[in-house]
């Protein structure tokens, strides 16, 4: 029973890992298909993956919520507001708006959704801001190279900038163009050689941690 | 205005303030709104989710159109949810196993024609050019991205910073040099991602407060205001309250 | 002589056009005609190629003829000026060119009214057309036929074979012998923030990012835990350890008993240095920043992935004097750490050094396989730099070696 | 403690409430600066603009809520833009949190510009899976979207009448806030289906698409809401992106100050010979 527990997986993702590998190079519509069907597949099984995902959080709340761990009633709050807007949507059959009219789904979403996820982040704002006191210092020749291209771009990048310094525009668009793609082309294939290497290694069964190792 | 629009705009504006009095502390009033958000956002996928995998990708082209061979990633995606069942969480793995071997297999021939040969062949550049009477030529323009000089100062760029994620040799001799002029290029970049991040975190402050300019007009009953002085006399209530129980901060 | 002259000024000016007007008699049709399945693809096409003649000019011009084996005679199904549709201008690497670059060269492809099925044979023809002259080649069958290999990329699938042989050697070569990889000066920066945090007597605050263990940031920011553990361990001073993934959290907790362990302090060991706080991003930074203002920690830690919540930590543990080394490879949040923390790993240094603590051959030997890929990829820069500009400058054709590093399909 | 020690620990509060001023003012009373126009943006606009009448435009809304204040104004423009040339226009996501925003700007645009679903555009929604979308996509449309937002089978759909799979569509564009964007849509779908490709994104990943627009892989790019703005003056319709504007300017500027200050303050406090511990 173990060799079907173990070796199963690391056969399955050897075979497909090869055969889709292969597929890039064979033009032949037999492989097109095969490319077609397996990705309409991925779509629905992605679907699984999300109800797997929403699940774990409903298990984590309900755990919060059954041993009445601190702020447990927060946890109500939350379950609230995911059935509320479960039941609204499937009655509106998970649609915003019929024929332009919005529905009690849609306004979930327009007044709460939208402007409590924009909210979230809106507060990193002032945390740059404060930050930018406080901490942005040039402890080191690094940092100072740093801050003075930050200083640079952000000047360059705002109206009022051009128009008080207008060679911040060009020196910005040189900076964005020539020395930031340099960089960002250096890591993105520091980065590639890691994602290629990475996948070779799951193919071939070297890395299993994604068989959910740490799982167990 | 319609009814369901200022009641809107009030449930709006109140959530935005009570998520913006994180600022002032880590309060009641934020909890609630944080955990509607994430109650709401929850809902809402799972709406969707049912909505466009469930009904379109699944009930329709299977039970409608009999399009049977969506048993097999439907039997595929079951066993992924029977990770949840301790028995049988090792046939989740067949589901990942499925789903991880072919998307390495996709990604390994894409991320090399995309992200290293494309990336190389637009580095390697001549860094001269022919001029017409036949003399050598070398364009000094910085604006101009195609300018010898700048396909220069991109080589320079590229090379260091990949050497500089380099590991299998030591730092020392020309290979410290190269190092160096690698960080510079790397905190050039980061001063960049830097100011533009700065754009970017304001741009959504801009976006609330926007919002809330426009629902303090009369139109929408004022509500920015009157939900203005209720989050700061809750606020201050909250202070009031927990001043009695714990040592400030 | 005048008019000897005259006459000779007249030929001269004439001639041309005589020449022309003579030439226009003698329009000789499209020589070495060869029409075959066009390579490399999923089939439904065929590639027609002709050799150029010294006749082409404006005004000549070619129409490709194609007739399908139903039909009773052929069909113009494209016209065109002489002097385009070379072979150089189709962009194919040399070793897929079907003729010499300076041959005419036409794809004709299903679609917009032509309709080529494959397997069945279809007769194609060019004709050159000058004026109302007009004389065409003998007809070429030809077949078009779906193909099972695209030769275009072989220079990717080349890449993708060396690249896993090196990646899979290397691995090998690591569990048989000692890899050489160069000392990490971050490790160095976390070896004095603790010994600076002994000497305050303060505890040390470790997080190892929002991931969970199927992110190989994560992974590294446990191993590099180990080694942290094992110093504290030694120095016997206080470790806080807050998680937001509860694997991840019983993941660090046997790392940290195993490194107490093996610095021979197993009673120093407290099962509530690794403590869970929550899942959610805002909350956990929250509870964060207070136990950085409370406690006061002399060094915190940031290994793993970040995502807005990086600025947030890094202030606050900023504003409390504390030092502070970060290891990510979330390159939006690498400003945020460089400029607030005193050390940072950058992206794949995060990986080395936990390659450099743990000494597990995977780890080291895919370093290691990285780097020779990186050699390769420096090497071919240069030469390719050097080549590109040499071919410019003397007007020699490299491309029998610049083809190699670029992407075709 | 020193004036610069002092200053440092002010209160961060204080700092919060500077920059709520700096954004609020500028959106009080604007000034309206004038925008300069990057070329990145620019060539997006003149691809566009040589589209003949009637050519398939793709619109990718990948992003959520969080990124509206940078990439609706974008939406706004771009469509605009394409209705104004006649374009079939095809909308969709590959962002779940996003699909309802994505159908209220493509709706309300179309309205404006008078143009009726179905005809002269289709909202097609979101669906999961990410690159196997575009995939499924460039290989047969009808396959990944059986049908579009209102549960219309799209195969009957005028507008895309003619259109078999991402290969007949003329240029698309994704604005993009973050994984699954701009480059998930080369390297899945340009790479082998050969439409024409730009982007639009946010300013958090505007810099790590920079090598991607200098090989030619994406036509142009619109970064943040500096791009949007510059999107609006190029279309002659100005809208919020540009109103923002003056209040970047300003809050730009705050930051710049408050990170000289900040290092001033750092170097008075080191010169000073005070221990380093206490800073």
């Amino acid at each position: 029973m173990t060799l079907l527990r173990r070796q199963l997986p690391l056969l399955i993702t050897f075979v497909t890992g090869i055969l889709f590998a292969a597929q890039y190079y064979i033009p032949h519509p037999a492989s097109e298909l095969m490319l077609t069907s397996v990705s309409k597949w991925l779509q629905i099984i992605a679907g699984f993956a999300l109800i797997l995902g929403v699940t774990s959080l409903f298990h984590i709340h309900a755990v919060k919520i059954r041993r009445k761990e601190p702020g447990w009633g927060y946890s109500f709050v939350l379950y609230a507001g995911m059935l509320g807007t479960i039941v609204i949507g499937l009655w509106h059959g998970g649609k915003e708006t019929t024929d332009g009219v919005t529905t009690a789904f849609g306004w979930i979403y327009t007044f709460m959704m939208v402007p409590l996820q924009g909210t979230m982040f809106a507060i990193l704002a002032f945390f740059i801001a404060s930050a930018a006191y406080r901490s942005f210092r040039a402890r080191s020749r690094e940092a100072a190279v740093l801050l003075i291209a930050a200083v640079i771009v952000m000047m360059g990048r705002v109206p009022l900038g051009e128009h008080l310094i207008p060679i911040s525009g060009d020196i910005t668009q040189w900076i964005l163009n020539v020395l930031n793609a340099s960089v960002r082309r250096a890591i993105l294939i520091g980065i590639s050689l890691g994602a290629v290497a990475l996948s070779l290694k799951i193919i071939f069964g070297v890395e299993r941690a994604y068989l959910g190792g740490g799982k167990e | 205005m319609p009814f369901e629009v200022i009641v809107g705009a009030w449930v709006a504006t109140g959530l935005t303030l009570f998520i913006l009095t994180f600022l002032y502390q880590d309060n009641p009033l934020f909890k609630l709104a944080e955990h509607l958000y994430v109650g709401v956002s929850v809902g809402y996928a799972i709406v969707k989710t049912y909505d466009t995998v469930a009904v379109r990708l699944i009930y329709d082209p299977m039970i409608e159109q009999g399009d049977w061979s969506l048993l097999i990633p439907l039997a595929i995606g079951a066993l992924m949810l029977t990770r949840y069942v301790p028995k049988a969480a090792w046939m989740s793995r067949i589901a990942f196993a499925f789903v991880v071997g072919v998307g390495s297999g996709l990604a390994i021939p894409r991320v090399i024609s995309s992200y290293i040969l494309k990336q190389i062949e637009d580095t390697v550049r001549p860094l001269a050019f022919l001029a017409t009477d036949g003399s050598m030529t070398f364009t000094y323009s910085l604006l101009n991205p195609a300018s010898n000089l700048n396909a220069v100062v991109l080589l320079v760029g590229v090379v260091s910073v990949l050497f500089y994620f380099f590991f299998s040799v030591e730092h020392t001799g020309p290979g410290k040099a190269v190092a160096r002029t690698g960080i510079i290029f790397l905190m050039i970049a980061f001063g960049a991602a830097f100011g533009y991040t700065v754009m970017a975190r304001m741009s959504l402050l801009i976006g609330r407060l926007t919002d809330l300019i426009e629902y303090a007009q009369p139109q929408y009953g004022r509500a920015t205001w009157w939900l203005l002085v209720i989050t700061v006399a809750t606020l201050i209530m909250f202070h009031a309250r927990r001043k009695g129980t714990e040592p400030p901060q | 002589m005048k008019t000897a002259w005259a006459l000779t000024i007249l030929l001269i000016c004439c001639a041309p056009t005589a020449w022309t007007v003579q030439a226009e008699e003698t329009v000789s049709p499209p020589q070495q005609l060869r029409v075959f399945d066009t390579p490399n693809d999923s089939g439904g096409s065929l590639t027609v190629t002709w050799a150029q003649t010294d006749q082409e000019s404006k005004n000549l011009r070619y129409q490709i003829l194609l007739k399908d084996p139903a039909a009773t005679e052929p069909k113009v199904i494209a016209e065109f000026a002489s002097d385009t549709y070379y072979v150089r201008d189709a962009k194919a690497p040399w070793w897929t060119r079907p003729a010499p670059k300076n041959m005419h060269q036409f794809t004709i492809k299903s679609g917009k009214g032509i309709d080529l099925k494959d397997g069945t044979s279809y007769a194609v023809t060019v004709a050159s057309v000058a004026g109302e002259q007009r004389t065409s080649a003998a007809p070429v069958q030809a077949k078009p036929e779906p193909n099972w290999f695209n030769w275009n990329q072989i220079n990717n699938l080349a890449i993708v074979m060396i690249f896993g042989f090196v990646v899979l050697g290397s691995i090998q070569a690591a569990k048989r012998r000692e890899i050489f990889l160069r000392r990490i000066p971050g490790l160095d920066a976390v070896d004095e923030a603790i010994g600076r945090a002994t000497e305050l007597g303060k505890p040390i605050l470790y997080l190892t990012g929002a991931g969970d263990m199927s992110e190989p940031s994560t992974v590294a920011a446990a191993v590099i835990l180990g080694r942290v553990a094992k110093r504290v361990a030694a120095y016997e001073t206080d470790l806080m350890v807050p998680h937001r993934d509860p694997i991840v959290m019983a993941v660090c907790q046997e790392i940290t008993k195993q490194s107490y362990l093996e610095a021979g302090k197993p009673d120093v060991f407290k099962e509530d240095s690794n403590f869970f706080i929550t899942t959610d991003q805002f909350s956990y930074t929250a509870a964060v920043d207070g136990i950085m203002l409370r406690k006061k920690p002399a060094a915190n830690f940031f290994m793993g992935s970040y995502f807005a919540e990086s600025l947030l930590l890094t202030e606050t543990g900023a504003s409390t004097g504390a030092i502070q080394i970060a290891g990510t490879d979330s390159d939006h949040q690498m400003p945020f750490f460089v400029t607030t923390c005193d050390y940072t790993l950058i992206g794949e240094e995060l990986y080395a050094a936990s390659a450099y603590l743990s000494r597990e051959p995977v780890q080291v030997g895919t370093l290691r396989g990285q780097d020779i890929g990186k050699a390769c990829i420096l090497v071919a820069l240069g030469v390719g730099t050097v080549l590109a500009t040499a071919s410019v400058l003397l007007h020699v054709d490299l491309s029998l070696a610049l083809d190699l590093v670029k992407d075709w399909k | 403690m020193s004036f610069a020690e002092r200053m440092l620990h002010i209160d961060r509060r204080i700092i919060f409430l500077v920059i709520g001023l700096c954004t609020l003012i500028p959106l009080l009373y604007p000034v309206g600066l004038a925008i300069k126009i990057s070329p990145e943006v620019k060539s997006v606009y003149d691809y566009i603009e040589s589209l003949p009448d009637g050519s398939v435009f793709l619109l990718s809304l990948d992003f959520d809520p969080a990124s509206k204040p940078e990439l609706y104004p974008q939406a706004v423009a771009l469509l605009h833009h394409a209705f104004k040339k006649n374009l079939r226009v095809i909308g969709m996501t590959l962002w779940l949190p996003g699909t309802g925003m994505a159908s209220e700007v493509i709706s309300r645009v179309a309205r404006e510009e008078g143009k009726v679903s179905g005809k002269d555009y289709v909202f097609l929604g979101w669906s999961p899976g990410a690159s196997s979308v575009i995939i499924t996509m460039g290989q047969d449309l009808y396959k990944a979207f059986p049908t579009d937002y209102n549960n219309q089978p799209t195969a009957e759909l005028p507008v895309l009448k003619g259109v078999q799979s991402l290969r007949d569509v003329n240029y698309v564009v994704s604005l993009a806030a973050g994984s699954t964007g701009i480059e998930t849509w080369y390297v899945f779908g340009k790479d082998k289906y050969k439409f024409e490709l730009g982007g639009g994104c946010t300013g958090v990943i505007a810099p790590g698409l920079y090598p991607l627009l200098r090989s030619g892989q994406i036509n142009g790019l619109i970064g943040g809401l500096r791009g949007a703005a510059e999107y609006e003056v190029l279309i002659g319709k100005k809208g919020t992106a540009v109103a923002g504007m003056d209040a970047q300017s300003a809050t730009h500027f705050a930051i710049i100050l408050l990170v000289i200050l900040c290092n001033v303050f750092y170097f008075l406090i080191r010169t000073s010979g005070k221990t380093a511990g206490q800073n």
